[in-house]
């Protein structure tokens, strides 16, 4: 049981700061517009890329570094300590282009690995539908062969970054005939394919983070199908077990900077700070997010040791996005009405935690809603059983 | 006991309803939240003037309907069920109160104006971070000038007179009649967390102002609007609610209504349960402001956390059962989780009144103690 | 909106006062053993049928008044306010006997209901077994017809007042083959019929409350048979139907008196009543339970305009149960070391809010779990659908 | 890093756990539980003794295995899973390291004792209701004789010696030690919520007593029966939530398992879910008190009060999981439950440790600042 860096470790991490270091100008920041931010990343991404920070855990057949995961999570422990953002390129590297090494052919595989990891193409995953969040399998995109190709319509959503996406991994129907599961094919796309609409989705919070994205009679070449025809649920699954176990920082502003800001609240006798019930609420909700990290390190210990990590992975966003929404509303209540204010130059944190506040109902639902993480633990950690699904093995063309 | 609205109240809010159905989609209170310019719905205040709600309850002998403050709570409930983007609450629940509490009899003038519409108030305690404060208050009166800056107000821009919390000569914080129209007044609008609802930060640099009360006004004016506002949230809260439970009943996944599904039904049914507690305290808190009950400090604090509570829960898991749809912007449940969090706020926050409401209960315990032995 | 008494409800307080001022010395009390404490109330009883505050609600006809719901909460608490426990009869009055009223033969009800009322005889209900919990359906016991009788043979359980009960009213399952629902039938059964054994269930709190009731062939006649065989499900509902609303206090300790012991409840920084936590806490634990009692009055009001209480009187115990839990073990740690210490004569309150928190998991689950009535608000309150039963068309005998 | 137990702690588990599983299955702690007269279950006792359990922190020089704190908390996790009816954790969790940490010379024999199994310890801290406070303790030693009343104190039927917190002659608190079989101390037991364990009061007239530690001693020995029991409660708190996961498998209610109703297996989840929390700040915990971090008090703190929340939750719900049968005495479930509430308030409640979490993680961001600027 040790907490600290091992001795290799430590080098490591040595190392990582020197290279950042040596780098300083290079780093990229949260500021700029979403395009300049992009170009930012892109180059930063080629320089680590050149330097085996890339991939760090990939074989160098990949253009990764053939490090262990702890050495992965040291250098972005290290990059966010320096402000640099983990931006437009996660979910291409995570999740589809693990995919495409598994499933695509050598000689895609040689066109698009290479690419991706140095940041001059970028990828996001077309799985949702307005019929199958949750629910991913009521996928309900058409893909009807056509020659060597194949047409798909239908439309997408909560896809991340399809507007600055040059591919994109998109999950089709190919026979309805067949229970939901079961007639599922997945392809990769050209995001520039024409009859591809991309409209972003204005959030709760403001913000655009994703976008929907109508398939109108889009043609693929079969030879951009992964997997074997009607087999593509198993791709999915495959794909979404890529998802990598983040490093870095919780959402939310650090413990420290939660007691600074009670201490500036004044309240009737005193300050927030004094107040028994926020110093209760704060101690459990510490507790909670410093227990999600430390349960972090024990899977990258796992990891390091070897081992997969498992559904258990899952508790880290079904405690922090609700921790986040019950905490962000206490400070913001607790300025009275002052607290309604939602400006940058006038709240506190910047206006950090208004936007917290605003944003952690989105992260309790994307990626697997709370009620989900809890079945995947209930059903894959615990063994509990499943409920019916009265759906499972009816044709999905007769299914609501 | 008939510890329920009479079947002249329920008359009353079918009606209400049935206009504000018509008149009062949730498209006007997107229409005031998208509109950076705009502070409320002009032409939905001047309709619900039009059929006399700010008359109400004010007394006939001042140009109003002479209805009970009960009466009252039927239209707060309606109007929080569709989030009317209107300075209803600031006027009618808080300006008039205080008017026909504690305004002399030029000051009562005020009410006529009230019922014709022509007058719309606000409330201007807050000056900075932290709940509204006796020791931490900077505004101040001066041989009838008043220098101090309010923020946020909420119905500053659209107010034509507040009340404002500031200190007179001797130092004592009590309120004060300042119309708002005039020199050494300067407003700004400031964003919040529900732009549905007008906000402000009203800088006075000499303006005259009146004072109106006793100091101990501002708790009775506070206590009152708690036990309004209750009904608006429980409005909400219900509407809230009840748009989860549609949608739930509609919305498949894995083959099944999400609604059929433990984790959604027993959170709509604590939903249920909340509103239901948030409801019968808001009942207790209307009898005991109309009946002139002793217990009204501490009904109105039960009211107010109870609803305060009632409404986030709703608004939180309403949101939330509508799955990434009711994350966006167009999708509704984030103008009530919004508004949740204004009626939250607007009179000070939850932590304040449970503060209240221990105090409240403490005392009272005492009292009877006293009385037993 | 009215709180107070009508003219009409202060006069029958007056007058009910009277009445209890003039018995004083035949009131019950808490004190003494089971038996003579059921002396009492019997005694007790009889007086109040006497002179129509045994039944108040009900019928001249069957010994009650013809009075008001409200006129019978009332009485309840001008009782309750001198100490009278609600014991022994209230399953009987409440569930049994209007039971009996509504399917036994005149002859039976004129020989049956009014020593229930008076006391002289008392009723239990035996609808629990122990696979037939919050699935009441699933009741296993079986009668099984012999001429002009049924013999009856299996195990029921939770079943209070058993050992001191004249009558019980017990569902049998008569036809397995036929869907769960479909094959049960209800009885009324003298409690001292040869092969009926009780054994009482030894709680965790400590009493003994409940009992097991093992029927060991049992022959009642077909003539006890309330309803048609195999229609005994409706009848069961009717039973559970007539639960009353309930008057009088809530269980736990009343809010003056809890602040009282928090201010009594030394804290590093003065009394437990100055700390925020607490503070917080109470006021959220006051606004539900008072909540409670006030929707009791909605209801109450309701009645007295001639409705019936609906399926939304059940989010009494759903909420009073569990905060009773959480107030007491927050009562009961604030002692520190010291609130371990469970002992009458030593602990705060007499010991009763230890009682509370190891007696609150069982009001829990009693009549009705959490889950139970959740699913009952959000099915028949708010019309949400139910979740798939796979066993509801399916012969008794094949389902597990 | 290395942020999980080594192999060879993982080899000791097992053997552990076949141990107990053989020789205290938990009929061991009912048995106690159910006689009035037993304090704990010696026999039980003598065997952990014989497997060289109290001997296993102990270093070598003192007759002990001279293994680390990170070994016993295997130890402490399978004991908590168990319910074990033993005053383990006040003797060697306690006892033990107060006399490695500050025993003198001919204080230090008695480890030799405690790893021969022949004394036994516990830790009388509280007087009365409230959390044991400095400013309220009212023991004294004067001329090395004790005098004043300890209740309850967890484990003194049992004791062969006590740390007893009580004034010096200049009224500064602190630890003592106090031979338990002398004139002038008396025993009586007491019922606690949690029977399966002991509990007494014990009155000291005169008693011999002498000083062990510096006054800042009983926060260091807190800190660390706060890490070693958070592993007692994670062990418990995990087997009360295995027995209701698997009754949720075998309970069939309306044609399915309970547990595949998400009321049941959602909360069931949230009880994972507490666990693993609870357990990775008690493993921080165990690094720190190993590795002598300056961290130790906030790591103890924030071990301790997951802990606590986590068993709470899974006792409780666990018990409400299995329905009626979980409601009685027959049932296992309520074991859980008392020895949940016990190993809350033994050494502190979790109000009191929330606090002291506060305090550090505050105290810590200060340092940092200043270290910063």
């Amino acid at each position: 049981m040790d907490f600290s860096d091992t001795p290799q470790e430590a080098e490591y991490r040595a190392r990582a700061r020197d290279f950042l270091d040596a780098h300083k100008d290079k780093l990229p920041s949260l500021s700029g517009s979403e395009a300049a931010r992009l170009k930012k990343q892109r180059i930063w991404q080629a320089i680590k890329a050149d330097n085996g920070y890339a991939c760090i855990t990939w074989d160098s057949e990949w253009g990764g570094a053939g490090g262990t995961a702890m050495e992965r999570v040291i250098f972005r422990e290290e990059e966010a300590g320096r402000g640099v953002p983990d931006a437009f390129f996660g979910i291409g590297l995570g999740l589809c282009v693990p995919t495409i090494i598994k499933y695509a052919s050598d000689k895609q595989k040689a066109e698009l690995v290479r690419p991706a990891v140095r940041g001059d193409q970028i990828w996001c995953q077309l799985f949702s539908e307005p019929a199958a969040g949750s629910d991913l399998a009521g996928v309900r995109a058409k893909a009807v062969a056509d020659g060597d190709e194949w047409v798909v319509s239908g439309q997408k959503v909560w896809t991340s970054g399809a507007h600055y996406s040059d591919w994109g991994l998109v999950i089709t129907r190919t026979d309805p005939s067949k229970p939901k599961h079961k007639g599922l094919t997945m392809f990769f796309v050209a995001m520039d394919s024409p009859g591809i609409e991309i409209r972003p989705i204005h959030q709760m919070s403001g913000g655009v983070e994703f976008n929907e994205v109508f398939f109108n009679d889009v043609r693929i070449p079969d030879a951009q199908r992964l997997g074997e025809i009607d087999a593509g649920w198993g791709v999915a699954i495959y794909a979404l077990m890529n998802e990598r176990v983040q490093g870095g920082k919780e959402r939310g502003i650090p413990a420290g900077e939660t007691i600074r800001l009670a201490r500036s609240t004044p309240v009737a006798d005193g300050t927030l700070a004094d107040d028994g019930a926020f110093r209760a609420a704060f101690a459990d909700w510490y507790v909670r997010t410093r227990g999600v990290q430390l349960t972090r390190y024990r899977t990258l210990t796992a990891m390091s040791r070897g081992q997969t990590p498992g559904p258990e992975a899952s508790i880290g966003k079904l405690v922090t996005a609700f921790e986040l929404q019950e905490m962000s509303r206490r400070l913001v209540e607790a300025q009275g009405p002052f607290g309604l204010i939602d400006d940058r130059a006038m709240a506190f944190c910047e206006g950090n935690v208004h936007h917290d506040l605003l944003h952690a109902p989105g992260i309790r639902i994307a990626g697997g809603t709370d009620e989900i993480l809890r079945n995947i633990i209930a059903e894959r950690v615990l063994g509990l059983p499943k409920e019916p699904q009265p759906d499972k093995n009816v044709p999905f063309s007769e299914t609501k | 006991m008939n510890f329920d609205f009479s079947e002249d109240q329920e008359m009353l809010r079918k009606e209400v309803r049935k206009f504000l159905e018509a008149r009062c989609p949730l498209t006007r209170a997107r229409k005031v939240l998208d509109d950076s310019e705009a502070s409320f719905d002009v032409e939905l205040w001047e309709e619900l003037v039009g059929q006399g709600w700010t008359a109400l309850s004010i007394p006939e002998q001042f140009g109003g309907l002479g209805m009970s403050r009960t009466d009252l709570c039927v239209l707060a409930e309606e109007l929080g069920r569709v989030l009317a983007p209107v300075p209803f609450a600031s006027t009618v629940y808080i300006l008039a109160e205080a008017l026909m509490i504690a305004g002399d009899g030029v000051q009562k003038d005020k009410l006529a104006e009230i019922a014709a519409g022509d007058c719309i108030g606000c409330i201007a305690i807050s000056e900075g971070p932290g709940e509204p404060s006796f020791e931490r208050i900077g505004s101040r009166v001066e041989r009838g000038r008043l220098t101090g800056t309010k923020q946020p107000v909420t119905d500053g821009l659209a107010a034509t007179d507040a009340l404002v919390w500031a200190r007179d000569e001797s130092g004592t914080p009590r309120l004060f009649l300042v119309p708002l129209e005039q020199d050494g007044v300067t407003r700004e609008k400031l964003d919040t967390l529900d732009p549905s609802r007008d906000a402000a930060r009203i800088v006075f640099d000499g303006a005259a102002a009146e004072p109106i009360g006793a100091p101990w006004l501002l708790d009775r004016l506070l206590d009152g609007a708690a036990v309004l506002l209750a009904f608006e949230q429980v409005g909400g809260a219900d509407r809230a609610m009840e748009q989860a439970v549609a949608y739930a009943k509609e919305r498949y996944a894995f083959g099944r209504p999400v609604g059929s599904y433990q984790a959604i039904k027993h959170t709509l049914a604590d939903a249920y349960v909340n509103n239901q507690i948030a409801r019968s305290n808001a009942y207790y808190g209307i009898w005991a402001l109309d009946s002139g009950s002793d217990d009204l400090a501490q009904a109105a604090a039960a009211a107010r956390v109870a609803a305060c509570h009632a409404y986030w829960f709703a608004a939180r898991e309403a949101l939330h059962a509508h799955g990434g749809i009711g994350f966006t912007w167009e999708a509704d449940q984030h103008l009530f989780y919004r508004r949740a969090l204004q009626l939250d706020m607007v009179i000070g926050s939850p932590r304040m009144w449970r503060e209240r409401l221990f105090e409240q209960v403490e005392a009272q315990g005492e009292k009877m103690k006293a009385e037993a032995s």
